[in-house]
């Protein structure tokens, strides 16, 4: 890697080649472990100066190895996880933090956990509701999930340790909220590609260091002129999308992605962990009540539209404040959580007069093409 | 003031030329591997139908699958939204388009002229043209024929897959189990209607409906699909050249909101060059 | 080839008492239209592993099971219409068809305002006061009822919570405790919830009796499942299939402890005197997880056709084994005897998962302790387009058995309510090949010097 | 002397093999089912006898697997087709230990027992996209023989990429590739890598050992198997009729049942 690559620079070049920088830190002689979707609270990582890396798919990669273990009809982004663990992208991990977010991420992590061992393995059980006692549970996993990276580290995580860790990765929060910003006005200062590389870079290092990255990035993209032309505003919401060819393809198709409310996107930043007295309260509030994912029953309002309101209210702030044309609803097929909420997103974002485009699609590179025109398409339909 | 539309589909490529009110030249052709360099001819020939000179032509639009390098378009624009427009010059109290091509099927919702939804199918080739080419190819019938011949099954054949390859071999069994051409082509179509249905009222079904396309000329599909809605449907004269018709409507739009010096620079850099058919981006 | 033939095979089951079985389905199905005649409180419940059924049933509230209905539906050919208007609807056609039968039929009831449509399958389903919902091994079943309030606006969803630790972490000390502790807790809300709704005091003394008749049924079902270790089979899955209702659905029904007691009876009769289920018992095969509902018959043609008696089946359906009674004697509080219940079941094999160095210890643990009590030659497993999450781990169990029993597995795709992805012929050539796989296999175990 | 027939009436092809109670194999024919699986079973097995010198009156049992066997009189005894194949396959290569076997339809992938019994198996799920039935289609759009495809794939430099499995639009897009300019080489290259890909994947799931052995029409497609050698990392043999196995299973094993 090229030491003297800054910003966006850095940012492409660490998407580029993933697992690369990882692996350079490793050879420094820091620890990484690997973790499954935005639930693991990885301010326990960092508070042991463990690397923290988001395991993701490969939509360029064909599903093989996959095969003999999760069957075709998983959700396919779990499937590409496994499947390249399998072929060795993440064999250098020191540990492993599966979660169970919905069914697949679970079944893949308890499997993933029988082929492919590293030194510590946690499974982080996460409960359905936001319930109080749900949350005091959860409260009790971390702390489990605390004590046993200590045991595996051999030291304990001093509080103001944890607290510093929170108060990075609130940092993190906020800057990846400028980023956002930066989004706001038309044509956006940041396309949505660049957006990608850039949360997809800072998953994979250290907070401290993707901190550093993102003040450079933001201090290059604000003295920026509009880089890019006008186009109709783009909103995605649903499954997330992990390959810049993806985001290309809908840029180029005469829209620009201006606000994502995925898993990489505004999920995992949108919210500072409040710090409380005992630090895991906040961490446990922050992630069962404030990372948005469909798999959090979230029971609000007497009735349909109430219910809606509340659940969804914050898609219609982000319409409003990000100036939004039209929805992406984007479904990796075989995707419950996304596909059980996808109509009743519809009903609640075209009530706002807001035109919706829903797409289950197979999670491969190799498939997008065949999306080119239903992407113009919309573009056009929301012009006219 | 003349303008022209050219639709190059994945399996047909259909050219239209018209003036301010009526349609004065429409070419259609197979746009096959080796076809595909003559989307330069096709155009030549619409021309030479109401010997125009390409010069005359004030605004051409590209649509379908091939739109994207048609070096001799001022203008691409999907055949979805072409569709739409094809249509609702033709009719416009219709409100959803059923469009059954050669590699895909999709339906288009139209609201006071504007297209207000759609919905496209296309990961695999149950549903659409190639289906019943394919089959054709198996039980030794002409594309044209399929219709006709089925509307004289009783008893349409139950056939379990819609994956292609595997009701081509079907038919055989079917074949050879003894049960007639009729019965099975009728199941078939049975099966594919039902298939086009379910996707197209995804997007509610309201009338009146149209249906555009390849499809629309196989009366078996069109009946069978009849029987799913419940009511019958409008079809164009010409169920092929609604989206190049639309493109060539979207293309006098454009003629008359440019001023002439804008025009004559879009002219000159318009080149009456072979198609290089192929969009690079979806190599990747 | 008439595919209605082909298709559907009812099974002759082998056991009287398993013909007396169906009396239980229309039980639950007159009980619901009758309190549906009399205006009692409907409550749509998911199967909750006893969870939820006892609390509600408690107040008062009449439960239905959508899942149930849905697999009905699919039984009499009804769900098509149903799967389509879901379809329509936007629901991706890849979700639980279960579900896609229940949004479409909830559909139809608000567009017929709420009155059950004219010829609903088995009189529909009334539009219920509350539904309970459970995010036990499914994401569908908290997800469906939450989505359901498109059509049934303002039903209030109650979602029950329960632990799913990974192994390793189920054995973490104190762990276990907290889990069962956490479920308490939520019990205890869930009955103030739904005391509020059905204005009602919960009566703890009848919710105990409902308990002590519970576990009596319970216990001997398991019963009944010990007793099919003995060679030969006394019973086979065809018609385990048939007594699970009473025991999964209403165990707290005096009626349902003495069927049990006749099923107990007549198998330990044939165990006593070595009556096999099948006449000529040559391979013992174990089924996972859900059946093809309109084909059970299936597994008659392969009892006749290759002595292959379906041993043992469906984890997720049978009664739990019983608890220790360290765990179990000695709490008064009813909320927690069902909490440790519930638990239990979806835990009971977690030690044999530990055991074999395997994840998860739902689903497939089970399988392997079976190979070994049931003496098993083989797996048939069957993934489901219609229940994926019972399916993900189907593959990893039969890799499991393989490895570390030396048990093959077949795998026969087929679905409970798409009736078409069950391809009968298949099935029999893939398990016709299959029996050379499991002589070859017995070798190995012989070689390897195994039990069986 | 006993004569014994074995036939396997596939979708796309027909053939039969006539032994005797020696096993020795004296006769075979291969033809085009074309869609009339009694018709072709009766003519191949006659072509069978004829270069044989035998009447069907010669005949103590006749074995049958394959797609059409349900659509066969009884005279033809049906056998199970993976049986079928991993006996033929022994009975060619004795050390063969992994079958892989390509039809029209489908792939198989069988362990074999060293008495040529099928120790474990996998079948691919009915996708054209893993079947022989994908390079007829092909092969058809580039106009080559199949059989050429082999070594026009050899000179590939940049395999294509496509962008489905559906083996009728892998058929469309490799119209596009030709209309692009894709050289044919690469258009085959790429096809080989996907549908080797698909099979290894079954391969590894099973643990091969040696030998390793490719059947069905596709096994004289030198390229695709080079493509497997390297996806499963150990080398495959072909038998010189790697469509004759299924047949001569299906006769061994009907000769069983005669003795």
């Amino acid at each position: 890697m090229d030491a003297n690559k800054k910003g966006l620079a850095k940012a492409n070049e660490i998407y580029n080649s993933r697992g690369a920088y990882a692996r350079e830190v490793k050879k420094q002689g820091k620890r990484v472990f690997g973790y499954f979707c935005c639930y693991p609270p990885i301010e326990l990582l960092s508070a042991l100066d463990i690397v923290p890396v988001r395991i993701l798919g490969d939509m360029d990669e064909p599903i093989t190895l996959a095969d003999n273990c999760l069957p075709p009809v998983m959700c396919i982004f779990c499937r590409s996880a496994f499947d390249i663990g399998m072929k060795g992208q993440y064999d250098y991990f020191d540990g492993f933090v599966g979660a169970h977010a919905c069914d697949g991420a679970e079944r893949t992590s308890f499997i993933w956990s029988n082929y492919i061992k590293s030194p510590c393995n946690f499974h982080l059980d996460i409960p359905h509701t936001t319930h109080n006692s749900a949350v005091d549970f959860f409260k009790e996993q971390i702390e489990y999930f605390k004590a046993e990276l200590e045991k595996s580290a051999g030291e304990e995580i001093k509080p103001e340790a944890l607290r510093k860790a929170i108060s990075d990765h609130n940092h993190q929060r906020a800057l990846v909220r400028q980023l956002y910003e930066l989004r706001k006005p038309d044509p956006p200062l940041l396309t949505g590609t660049e957006m990608l590389k850039i949360l997809i870079a800072i998953m994979g290092m250290s907070v401290a260091e993707g901190n550093l990255l993102l003040t450079e990035v933001i201090g290059e993209v604000k003295t920026r002129e509009n880089v890019q032309e006008k186009k109709r505003r783009l909103m995605i919401w649903g499954s997330l999308i992990d390959n810049a060819v993806f985001t290309e393809l809908i840029e180029s198709s005469g829209l620009n992605i201006v606000i994502e409310d995925t898993a990489i996107g505004t999920r995992p930043f949108w919210h500072d962990i409040v710090e409380t007295e005992d630090p895991l309260q906040g961490v446990a509030e922050h992630y069962l009540k404030e990372v948005l994912c469909p798999r959090t029953f979230r029971d609000s309002g007497s009735n349909y539209a109430q219910d809606s309101d509340s659940r969804f209210g914050y898609l219609r702030d982000f319409a409003k404040y990000w100036k939004v044309d039209g929805v992406f609803a984007n479904i990796i097929r075989n995707c419950d959580v996304h596909g059980y909420e996808a109509p009743v997103v519809k009903d609640y974002l075209t009530d706002l007069g807001l035109p919706v485009i829903m797409i289950e699609q197979d999670y491969s590179t190799t498939s997008l093409a065949s999306l080119r025109t239903r992407f113009q398409a919309f573009a056009e339909t929301i012009g006219s | 003031m003349f303008v022209a539309g050219i639709d190059i589909g994945s399996t047909i490529t259909k050219i239209v030329i018209k003036n301010e009110t009526e349609i004065l030249s429409t070419v259609i052709t197979r746009t096959g591997a080796e076809h595909r360099r003559m989307a330069l001819q096709v155009m030549t020939d619409a021309l030479a139908n109401c010997d125009l000179s390409f010069e005359s032509l004030e605004c051409i639009v590209a649509t379908g699958y091939g739109r994207i390098n048609v070096p001799f378009a001022d203008q691409q624009v999907t055949e979805i939204t072409c569709h739409m427009r094809g249509v609702h010059w033709l009719f416009p109290t219709v409100r959803t388009i059923i469009d059954v091509g050669g590699q895909d099927s999709k339906g288009i919702k139209v609201k006071d002229g504007r297209q207000v939804d759609f919905i496209m199918n296309d990961k695999c080739a149950a549903g659409t043209g190639r289906f019943f080419e394919v089959i054709g190819d198996v039980l030794g019938v002409k594309l044209e024929e399929i219709g006709p011949i089925s509307l004289r099954s009783e008893k349409p054949a139950d056939i379990s897959s819609l994956c292609t390859i595997f009701a081509e071999q079907e038919a055989l069994l079917r074949l050879s189990e003894g049960t007639s051409v009729e019965d099975i082509l009728a199941g078939l179509l049975k099966a594919n209607a039902a298939r086009i249905h379910a996707m197209v009222s995804k997007i509610r079904i309201e009338k009146d409906v149209a249906m555009t396309g390849g499809g629309a000329k196989n009366i078996g599909l069109v009946k069978a699909l009849e029987q799913k809605i419940g009511f019958p449907m409008v079809l164009p004269p010409e169920p092929l050249i609604t989206g190049a018709l639309g493109a060539a409507l979207i293309a006098g739009e454009t003629a008359r909101s440019l001023r002439t010096e804008e025009l004559r620079a879009k002219k000159e850099k318009r080149r009456l060059e072979a198609v290089t058919f192929f969009d690079k981006d979806s190599v990747r | 080839m008439e595919k209605e033939a082909v298709k559907t095979l009812k099974s002759a089951k082998t056991l009287n008492t398993a013909r007396e079985a169906g009396y239980f389905g229309k039980k639950m199905l007159m009980g619901a239209i009758k309190a549906q005649e009399e205006g009692r409180m409907i409550g749509w419940s998911m199967v909750t592993w006893w969870q939820g059924d006892f609390i509600a049933k408690a107040l008062g509230i009449h439960l239905v099971y959508p899942e149930n209905y849905g697999a009905f539906c699919a039984s009499v050919r009804k769900a098509e219409p149903y799967l389509e208007l879901a379809d329509s609807e936007g629901f991706p056609n890849t979700l639980c068809g279960y579900a896609r039968n229940c949004l479409g039929f909830a559909k139809s009831l608000k567009d017929n305002d709420y009155v059950i449509p004219e010829g609903a399958p088995g009189g529909g389903l009334a539009k219920p006061a509350v539904m309970i919902a459970s995010g036990t091994a499914c994401d569908a079943r908290y997800k469906w009822f939450q989505s359901l309030g498109r059509y049934l606006d303002d039903v209030p969803v109650w979602t029950l919570e329960l632990p799913q630790p990974g192994v390793k972490e189920y054995f973490l000390e104190g762990n276990k405790e907290k889990n069962v502790q956490f479920v308490v807790k939520e019990l205890r809300e869930f009955v103030s919830f739904l005391e509020n709704l059905t204005q009602k005091k919960m009566d703890y003394d009848k919710l105990s009796e409902m308990l002590d008749q519970a576990f009596k049924t319970l216990r001997l079902a398991h019963e009944v499942d010990l007793l099919r270790k003995a060679v030969p089979s006394p019973m086979v899955s065809q018609d385990f299939w048939s007594v699970m209702l009473p025991h999964l659905y209403l165990p707290d029904d005096p009626e349902a402890y003495a069927f049990y007691q006749r099923v107990y009876e007549e198998v330990k009769h044939k165990v006593d005197n070595k009556i096999g289920a099948i006449p000529n018992e040559k391979y013992r095969v174990m089924f996972s997880e859900l059946p093809p509902w309109h084909s059970v018959g299936f597994f008659d043609e392969l009892a006749q056709r290759f002595g292959i008696a379906m041993v043992i089946e469906s984890w997720n359906y049978h009664a739990p084994t019983p608890m220790p009674e360290e765990e179990i004697g000695g709490i008064s509080d009813p909320l927690e005897i069902i909490a440790r219940l519930t638990y239990h079941k979806g835990r009971e094999h977690n030690h044999v998962a530990r055991e074999f160095d395997t994840s998860p210890g739902y689903f497939n643990a089970a399988y392997l302790q079976w190979a070994q009590d049931y003496r098993a030659d083989g797996l048939i497993a069957h993934p489901l387009m219609s229940c994926r999450p019972a399916t993900y781990t189907l593959m990893e169990t039969r890799n499991r058995l393989e490895e570390k029993l030396k048990v093959p597995g077949v795998i026969v795709p087929g679905d409970i309510v798409d009736l078409r992805v069950f391809n009968i012929d298949e099935g029999f050539s893939k398990v016709e090949a299959f029996i050379e796989t499991m002589d070859h296999y017995r070798e190995l175990r012989k070689q390897a010097g195994m039990a069986w | 002397m006993e004569y014994i027939a074995g036939l396997d009436v596939g979708s796309a092809f027909s053939k039969a093999v006539i032994v005797d109670s020696d096993w020795s194999l004296l006769a075979f024919d291969v033809r085009p089912t074309s869609g009339n699986f009694v018709l072709a079973a009766d003519l191949v097995m006659r072509e069978a006898l004829h270069k044989a010198g035998l009447s069907k009156e010669d005949l103590s049992n006749i074995g049958a697997c394959g797609l059409g066997v349900p659509f066969l009189s009884p005279a033809f005894k049906k056998i199970n087709d993976l049986s079928c194949h991993s006996r033929g396959t022994h009975y060619l290569l004795q050390s063969a230990r992994t079958l892989i076997e390509v039809g029209n339809q489908s792939a198989r992938v069988m362990k074999m027992t060293p008495k040529g019994k099928v120790a474990d198996s996998v079948v691919s799920d009915k996708c054209a996209a893993g079947s022989g039935r994908i390079l007829h289609i092909i092969a058809k759009v580039l106009n080559v023989n199949v059989e050429e495809l082999g070594e026009l794939s050899a000179k590939s430099v940049r395999p294509a990429k496509f962008t489905t499995n559906c083996a009728v639009f892998l058929e469309t897009e490799a119209i596009s590739r030709v209309a692009e300019g894709t050289p044919k080489e690469d258009i085959i290259a790429g096809l080989h890598k996907s549908i080797a890909a698909k099979i290894a994947a079954m391969v590894l799931r099973l643990r091969v050992e040696p030998d390793c052995v490719m059947t069905g029409g596709i096994a004289l497609n030198g390229g695709l198997v080079a493509m497997m050698e390297k996806e499963i990392g150990q080398s495959i043999r072909v038998p010189e009729q790697p469509l004759l196995t299924g047949a001569i299973g299906a006769a061994l094993i009907a000769a069983e049942k005669v003795n």
